[in-house]
């Protein structure tokens, strides 16, 4: 029996409750607005679920077993054991934790919620799907809708997520067992912070990539000591190397891989499993958008202005489906952004950098401009930089690989962005991204008294470098 | 709190050098301004209160560096323009 | 045999090359003063060689251990063991590598490094005094000279420091070997910071502090959760008592105490070793001031102006000698205005804030004005908070005590300080000190976008909380 379809009404139709949907309707609430958040899954989206949340989890607590298991230099004796099962369960509970967090503040800033999935019926008007059979949709007409559907894993030709020993980032961050040997297809930041979490349960981690350096996109002396580290887990890297297909063998699979160079060869590489993370792309297939008149680029991205409008006015878009960076902070500043417009608050997409994380060993962080950025901008920059092995604090962390690298405009000198490879490199751009928003120089960062001793310290070390009058390292 | 309150001496250096000048001086009691602001403010000898604010920041005058060096260069102006 | 008196002349002359003086020096050799540093025992002070340095490598190294002996929600199982002597190599090894750093950096600025005790002999004139028999003294005639003698604990009546089971924070942070039991008199953050280690390596400690909490100075709502950490490492507490005096016994020492209230009973205590931080005092006995005209105040110390200035007007006193707070970045910051003062650069003290860590479990970070500070200063503050509970990143590294708060001026709204405690806060007060120094209001804060997830993004959720609108807590 098919129960009758249910008509509603609200100001602000949400679809998703990733990062960029769940923010941009507390804040709807919190401005007044009548809004209906529809999610298909899970509160928290990608991000909470099966993305930031968890593989934060497991590089942090395969972080803590591996660093006691390599101090015996601190005088640190220990043998760690992990039992991978116990991992995830612990991993489950901090993911309830946040996304049953989700789910009470969006009802108490008075967030309709709704489970299924929401489709376009026509411009104002939406359907909601419910899964299992015979339970009928729901219309919700509406004022205001906001797109925040995500994106997914890209899936190449030889290789589907159906298969048992093929994995997506998803089902590698749910394994109960780490296999005894894992290749990784892509050197991005997926596939670099996996590499990881699995280095340290004790696989043999192979990594597969097409380009020639890990984390392309990324400077390549930030680059460096994050492969360097890698290697020194044990994990092997082949590069100019794409993945073609892969087979069963008696004793788990063979990845084979074509090779990119005309005179090179392709390989055969033996594992028990295959993680691909060579991208991800935007979700448009769930929510009918051709219904409602918004269009996609030749991507699948649903281009946006700077008020995280589509090309219908009352339609927003926002999050990973609204285009690169496939960030949540990116997708939560839109969401928070599409929420006031439609409120009529005078906001706008109007930040001048959004910082980016890698949570490698070590970590990368960067935001901004880099000096090549800045320079295809017109500015003719200045840099400054201090290595971590000159910071007392890096040296009494036992992890002083890497440096704090500013950017500054050499005329006025205000801070253009800034890159960290090191500990805590997360969390030390912060400060960096501060400065770039509020137009500080290099010279406000370096005048800051910094606590001693902290990692901090060397953004203003940078900073006074840049100036040419550090103290800690030499001023070249 | 040195940066929102008069800096004296910087209000003393100021007092010789704008003794005449005609450049109109902000005379607020508080001022917020960037470090860099501040050892522009001094290295120019002025009085960051007297400083035209380029800027309203929710409602506080913020000065920039830069307004520092005008206010600087129109009181040297003035000076000479009086010697 | 005394070898003849030596005269030579210099610019500048820095007396103690601690965080205070050879920071003096370097950017006095930058600007091309000629500069002479003069230090009696080694290369980088107390910070490098005794404090802070010493002290975090302890607490950073017990706390690897700790983390992964106590991680099995985690799925760790673990049970290190702490070779204390080899921790100890270590940790001198760090030393040895930063405090050659400065060797290296003063001499690379052309700094004239002495080795020696410098006193002085009239207000132009200072005498070195080299240790060992018969080695003479090298007069130094300077133009401008900086003090930077540093501090040193303070001695109660009952507790010589000479006496074997007597420690103070620097023989502590030496031993090879972790006592059976300690008692700590004093539960400033020195002896807080003192607690943690030995606690993690196994110590039965016991703290004694006078006043009636742990870390008197810092807000209640600050110390609290350190004390309960504390306490589950099994440190107990009295507090209203103060120490009275030891005694041997038949299998280590008992430490008695006087109760300050009334009613109360004194203590006494058994325990191997008793370790006395009660605070600290300037050292100017070593310098003869009065020969040089430089006048001191009731506690000892030099009172000088927002140049670095002491009562003589080319002699500047910088770090510990020169006043509270009686920190390494606070003396960096006067030992580089001194030496660009005397350089003829516009150089001031005119910060607004110098921040303040303490590295306990869970590390207190504090920038800036408490709200009642604010209040004090003439200010209707506005305060957000968030809650580390509340925090994504928090959650995943196991480590969701503490919050993060904002003080924020209610009309103008700019940024009037900050206080945290929790993970990294040391690090978190970065940009809160950055905002303070700024004028940045809340609003700026709150609109930088912080990247996901990291701790960092509790500062702009305790920004949107005092705005009435942070997204991952409620906003009361
Ligand atoms: C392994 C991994 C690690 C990552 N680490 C980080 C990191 O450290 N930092 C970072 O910033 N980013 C990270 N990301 C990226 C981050 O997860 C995404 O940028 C973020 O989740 C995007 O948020 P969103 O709201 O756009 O979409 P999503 O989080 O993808 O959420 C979209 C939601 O919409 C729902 N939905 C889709 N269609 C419909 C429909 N028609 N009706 C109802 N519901 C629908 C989905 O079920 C989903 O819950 C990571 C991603 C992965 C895979
Ligand atoms: C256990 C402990 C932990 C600490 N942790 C921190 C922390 O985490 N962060 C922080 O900011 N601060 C910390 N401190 C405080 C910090 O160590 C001091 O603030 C800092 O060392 C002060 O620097 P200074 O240059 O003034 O003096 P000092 O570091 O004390 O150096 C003075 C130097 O002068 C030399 N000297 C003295 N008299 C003469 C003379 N007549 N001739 C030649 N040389 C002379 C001494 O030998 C010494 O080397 C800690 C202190 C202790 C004890």
């Amino acid at each position: 029996m098919v129960v009758g379809d249910v008509a509603t009404g609200t100001d602000v139709l949400v679809i998703g409750a990733g990062p960029g949907g769940y923010v941009a309707a507390i804040r709807a609430g919190q401005l007044d607005l009548d809004v209906t958040l529809v999610e298909k899954d899970a509160y928290g989206g990608v991000c909470l679920n099966h993305g930031c949340i968890p593989s934060k989890a497991l590089i942090t607590a395969t972080g803590i077993a591996h660093d006691a298991g390599t101090a015996e230099e601190m005088g640190i004796h220990a043998d760690p054991e992990i039992d991978v099962g116990q991992m995830q369960e612990w991993k489950g509970g901090v993911v309830d934790q946040l996304t049953g967090g989700v789910e009470k503040l969006c009802k108490a800033n008075q967030v309709n919620l709704v489970e299924g999935r929401a489709e376009f019926v026509d411009e104002n008007e939406a359907r909601v799907v419910h899964g299992g059979e015979g339970q009928g949709a729901e219309t919700i007409e509406f004022e205001h809708a906001i797109v925040a559907t995500g994106s997914q894993p890209i899936q190449i030709p030889g290789f589907s997520y159906g298969d048992e020993p093929v994995l997506d980032s998803r089902q590698a961050l749910a394994m109960d067992d780490a296999p005894e040997s894992l290749v990784i297809v892509g050197a991005g930041y997926i596939g670099m912070e996996l590499a990881g979490v699995f280095a340290k349960l004790g696989t043999d981690v192979t990594v597969v990539e097409m380009l020639d350096s890990v984390l392309p996109g990324y400077e390549s002396d930030l680059a460096r000591p994050v492969k360097k580290h890698a290697e020194s887990l044990g994990v092997e890297f082949h590069f100019g190397q794409s993945a073609a297909g892969w087979e069963e063998t008696d004793d788990g699979i063979v990845v084979h891989t074509d090779a990119a160079g005309e005179d090179d060869e392709g390989l055969s590489i033996d594992a028990e499993n295959v993680l691909v993370a060579v991208g991800r792309q935007p979700v448009t297939d769930t929510v009918e958008l051709t219904a409602a008149g918004v269009e996609t680029d030749d991507r699948g991205f649903i281009p946006t202005d700077d008020k995280a409008r589509s090309n219908q006015e009352h339609i927003f878009a926002v999050g990973d489906v609204a285009g690169e960076p496939m960030l949540a902070h990116k997708g939560s500043k839109e969401g928070q952004v599409a929420a006031e417009v439609i409120a009529g608050e005078p906001a706008a997409l109007d930040y001048q950098a959004i910082p980016a994380a890698v949570f490698t060993e070590p970590e990368i962080g960067t935001v901004g401009m880099t000096e090549a950025e800045a320079e295809d901008a017109g500015f003719e920059p200045m840099v400054g930089e201090f290595p971590f092995r000159a910071s007392g604090r890096a040296l009494t962390t036992g992890e002083s690989d890497g440096f704090v690298r500013l950017v500054a405009d050499a005329e006025e000198e205000f801070v253009l962005g800034g890159q960290v490879v090191g500990p805590e490199a997360s969390e030390l751009i912060a400060e960096i991204g501060l400065a770039v928003e509020m137009g500080a120089t290099v010279e406000d960062v370096a005048s800051t008294i910094h606590t001693h001793p902290t990692l901090s310290e060397s953004v203003m070390e940078a900073a006074e470098n840049a100036l040419g009058h550090a103290i800690h390292t030499l001023n070249r | 709190e040195p940066a929102r309150s008069s800096q004296e001496e910087a209000t003393a250096n100021q007092q010789e050098v704008g003794s005449g000048a005609e450049t109109e001086s902000a005379d607020r009691e508080r001022t917020l301004a960037a470090p860099a602001t501040r050892r522009a403010a001094r290295e120019e000898g002025v009085d960051l209160n007297a400083v035209p604010a380029v800027e309203q920041r929710d409602g506080e005058a913020f000065v920039t560096a830069e307004a520092v060096r005008e206010y600087a260069e129109a009181q040297q102006a003035a000076q000479d323009a009086d010697a």
